[in-house]
């Protein structure tokens, strides 16, 4: 009987279209007008997003205030690398004490983007950037190399005109 | 007024048929557009924004420009409007696929069963009563003839729209079989027997307040509405309208009543198979249909389909014809299809708000609410509104 | 930068050619398939939740069917045991269809680089877009999202032609 | 132009009725079974527009909200879930063909018979014509009251007699489905 009742009286329908109602009030309100906006969604392509600071993008190498590539070659991050995606070839340089990378090739298609490399790293040579806009339309534009004027291991690839990101620089 | 010979009154009908595709192809790309929009925001999301390439062109140019202000473009949230052609136009230009060992004659026919019975429906349901529009002189057949609001406002009404809807049923169960495969097999099934033993309690639900008022006539209804019934047959008929809502829910087949197209068991029950336009057409069928269980909603239990809510009509209608500027008081006044208009979008939205709501039933649960439960309600619920019009009348 | 940028001419004209409305309605409303394989999947469902919200793309709609979708993401490990479905999924889509590898295992096996997995889904259906990371962020998926939107928009029916009957012969 | 839908019009009645035919044709002849079941829809459907145009418009509304809504659906139900395509129910249809075409020939001759004395016989007059109680109240009732007068008092007994003969039909077919089961 009391189970009858229950379902005759529905009122946890009701508590539940209460709640729905007014979400859909609070937002229908606030959405259009910026102030506080009541809704959760990261307007992604419209504001730029926000990573966290430990965020694992791409990889990056660095360069030194001379300009040089901090790189020495210890090839610590080609050996500890679980998907082996780095490899490096070292060469001379004149004028210049440890080796220095004359390959550095990144295959992007493979990373799982562990950090290992960059932890790995004895002399902070290479870290893992924000940039998370890296879909391609061709599998080869996923293999990065210190040559390339599209995307290459210095800097943070130029994205296509969808992104906001670039549009602030 | 001179009567209409038989070609007028032919040419004059298909007129009005044609206002009727009209109403309804306006209406159902509105109603998806605000399923996207609605479903988002009782979700905390912000639906359908943006439409592709929306940063490209004028209108990108000028978001682009407010965004870098600092200032929320005025269109931004409401530009996904456009999404519904969008929707339309890719449907009927995409590939359609007959598969092989499918009935190809009834492959082809189910939608268009599923199409045809709902619109049907749509001739019994009057916007207006009496003169919609009288057509201009200087047409060459018909000028000069009115234009009434209902293809035909049958005396039987009511059971001309149950038996057509129930009709449609047959769009369903023979797409199911048609396509040759398990899952939509099982979906038309299940949609024959959910929709069958739902008609019950729905039929048994409307009677209530046709009892009350005495009469199937869509136009009579409201007028008893007007005079008998305290305002509103929501108020005497409370239960009646919940059990008739509920099973609204189920005859249209939407959440949380969606057994025939079940997408978490049933890949996607009934209309596996289809694709493109004679996907949009099921598509198409569910929508109208929910309008036409909303048009019903708003005639038998809100108070009629062109009175002012809570009886407002009687004080506020000779105030209106005397203040008002000429061109409002029709706009304003009795009749009005406005507030018919309305009703239905607010039921419309209700559809909507269920869905974002209540998780889904189990197959023999929707079973059982429908035998157990809702045919004794109503059964109840007529005899008590058969005693109150015996007492009354 | 590889992407033409639009002249001030065209940005404000509406060209009328009949093939862009119809790239533009296809682009418009993309209805991708329920169709998940591993963690990327998760990531795919979290794109279409609240936070991140798929739908304001207008492909939110995800259909059940292969054949109501346009869009397949291939988001997961593609074994060998799965090929063959992914294949016949492929297969009962509708054209147009498009294709999204998201993640380093779709992409070309990821991690996996041993008996049971295929070296990218490429191998057996062809991909427009791919996104890599693993698993990629909803952003990273947006941004996929919107440059296949874009390859959609430049497309052109006598490419796509070419394409199919190149490869009948 | 004007003539020719005139005419059509006065004669609707005969086309639904030619419609209905076909439908039926379309049931009996179609090799499909599912396909049998459209065509016994559209019949139904077409006997539906049949009462609409002789005025019963009652009639036909339950004509298609009871046989087209709701027992063509159980047909097709059942349709649906048997496959006739199995060889030993064929033979076992085939096997009754000549007793079935006997019965038909009998069944067809006594029907002309009955059909050629009503429409063309002496008591045809009589027979054509609704009871005068009827037609007098017909004239100032609405459709659905005249039927159900008709129903519930003219002819109540046949009425009641047709219910308890459906009914035992039905406790007969849970009997004969009942003991199968065991």
């Amino acid at each position: 009987m009391k189970k009858f009742l229950k379902t005759l009286i529905p009122f946890d329908i009701a508590k539940g279209l209460t709640i729905t109602g007014t979400h859909f009030a609070k937002v229908f309100l606030s959405a259009n007008r910026r102030k506080v906006p009541f809704h959760v969604v990261s307007e992604y392509p419209e504001v730029p997003a926000k990573m966290q600071p430990r965020f694992r993008g791409r990889l990056q190498m660095l360069k030194d205030e001379a300009g040089e590539i901090k790189c020495v070659c210890c090839l610590a991050c080609e050996k500890i690398c679980p998907t082996q995606v780095i490899t490096i070839e070292s060469g001379k340089k004149e004028g210049r004490k440890t080796k220095l990378p004359t390959r550095y090739d990144f295959e992007m298609e493979r990373c799982i983007f562990c950090e290992f490399c960059v932890e790995s790293c004895g002399f902070d040579a290479i870290i893992l950037n924000h940039q998370f806009e890296l879909a391609v339309y061709n599998r080869e534009d996923m293999s990065l190399s210190m040559e390339g004027t599209f995307q290459n291991m210095f800097g943070v690839s130029p994205v296509a005109k969808f992104s906001v990101a670039d549009e602030e620089k | 007024m001179p009567t209409p010979t038989l070609t007028q009154s032919l040419i004059i009908a298909l007129l009005q048929a044609i206002l009727v595709v009209v109403f309804i192809f306006v209406v159902v790309p509105l109603t998806l557009y605000a399923e996207r929009k609605v479903l988002g925001y009782l979700q905390l999301r912000l639906g359908a924004t943006r439409v592709a390439g929306s940063l490209t062109g004028l209108t990108g140019f000028v978001n682009r420009n407010m965004w870098k202000l600092g200032k929320v473009p005025m269109l931004s949230y409401w530009r996904g409007i456009v999404m519904l052609v969008g929707d339309v136009v890719k449907m009927i230009i995409k590939e359609d696929i007959l598969p092989t060992k499918a009935d190809k004659f009834v492959f082809f026919i189910a939608p268009a069963i599923s199409f045809c019975a709902s619109v049907i429906v749509f001739a019994a349901i009057s916007f207006v009563p009496g003169t919609l529009f009288v057509l201009p002189k200087f047409i060459p057949i018909v000028g000069g003839l009115p234009v009434s609001g209902a293809v035909g406002d049958v005396n039987v009404g009511l059971l001309w729209i149950l038996g057509i809807a129930s009709v449609g049923v047959y769009g369903i169960v023979l797409a199911g079989w048609a396509s040759n495969s398990k899952y939509p097999l099982l979906g038309g099934l299940r949609s024959g027997a959910q929709i069958v033993s739902y008609e019950v309690p729905l039929t048994l639900s409307l009677l209530a307040p046709v009892v009350m008022s005495g009469s199937l006539q869509f136009s009579e209804m409201s007028r008893s509405m007007a005079v008998g019934l305290p305002y509103w047959g929501i108020v005497p008929q409370f239960l009646g309208f919940f059990i008739y809502l509920t099973c609204g829910f189920a005859e249209t087949n939407r959440l949380p009543f969606d057994m025939p197209e079940a997408e978490n068991e049933l890949v996607a029950g009934f209309h596996t198979e289809y694709s493109g336009m004679k996907f949009g057409f099921f598509y198409l069928a569910e929508y109208i249909n929910m309008t036409v269980v909303a048009a019903l909603a708003s005639a038998f239990f809100l108070g009629g389909p062109w009175l002012m809510p809570f009886g407002l009509h009687g004080v506020l209608n000779p105030f209106f014809t005397a203040h008002l500027p000429a061109f409002l008081v029709p706009l304003l006044c009795e009749p009005h299809a406005i507030f018919f208009v309305v009703k239905i979008i607010f039921i419309l939205f209700v559809y909507i708000w269920v869905r974002g709501t209540i998780p889904r039933y189990r197959y023999d649960q929707v079973m059982a609410v429908a035998w157990k439960y809702l045919i004794p309600l109503t059964l109840v619920n007529l005899m008590l509104a058969a005693a109150v019009r015996y007492l009354t009348v | 930068m590889g992407v033409m940028q639009p002249s001030a001419l065209e940005q404000i004209l509406i060209t009328t050619k009949v093939e862009k409305v119809m790239n533009w309605s296809r682009a418009t409303s993309v209805w991708p398939m329920t169709f998940g394989l591993a963690c990327c999947a998760i990531e795919m469902m979290a794109a279409g939740a609240a936070r991140f919200d798929f739908d304001r793309f207008g492909c939110g709609i995800f259909r059940a069917t292969p054949r109501q979708a346009d869009l397949m993401i291939v988001a997961g490990t593609v074994t060998y045991k799965m090929a063959p479905t992914i294949k016949l999924l492929y297969d009962q889509m509708p054209e147009p269809k498009w294709v999204i590898a998201m993640g380093s295992c779709a992409t070309c096996g990821g991690p996996f680089d041993s008996y049971h997995t295929i070296q990218g889904v490429d191998k057996i259906i062809p991909v427009d877009v791919y996104i890599p990371g693993c698993p990629p962020r909803p952003e990273s998926l947006f941004y996929g999202f919107m440059k296949l939107q874009d390859k959609i928009m430049s497309s052109s029916l006598a490419d796509r032609y070419r394409e199919i009957f190149e490869e009948v012969g | 132009m004007e003539q020719l839908l005139i005419k059509i019009g006065q004669n609707l009645f005969l086309v639904f009725g030619l419609m209905a035919l076909g439908g039926a044709a379309t049931m009996v002849l179609a090799k499909n079974a599912v396909h049998s079941v459209i065509g016994f829809l559209f019949a139904m459907l077409s006997m539906a527009g049949c009462y609409l145009t002789i005025g019963a418009e009652f009639m036909g509304v339950a004509q298609l909200l009871v046989y087209a809504g709701g027992i063509v659906v159980l047909f097709l139900f059942v349709v649906m879930l048997v496959e006739l395509s199995k060889s030993r129910e064929k033979g076992l249809f085939q096997r009754q063909t000549p007793f079935a075409l006997v019965l038909v020939v009998a069944g067809a001759v006594a029907f002309v018979g009955v059909f050629w004395r009503t429409i063309f016989g002496s008591s045809a007059a009589e027979a054509l014509t609704l009871s005068p109680n009827l037609m007098a109240q017909g004239e100032k009732l609405g459709n659905a009251q005249m039927l159900s007068r008709g129903l519930f008092a003219e002819y109540l007994l046949p009425f009641e007699i047709l219910s308890v003969i459906l009914l035992v039909a039905l406790v007969g077919a849970v009997v004969l489905a009942k003991t199968e089961r065991v």
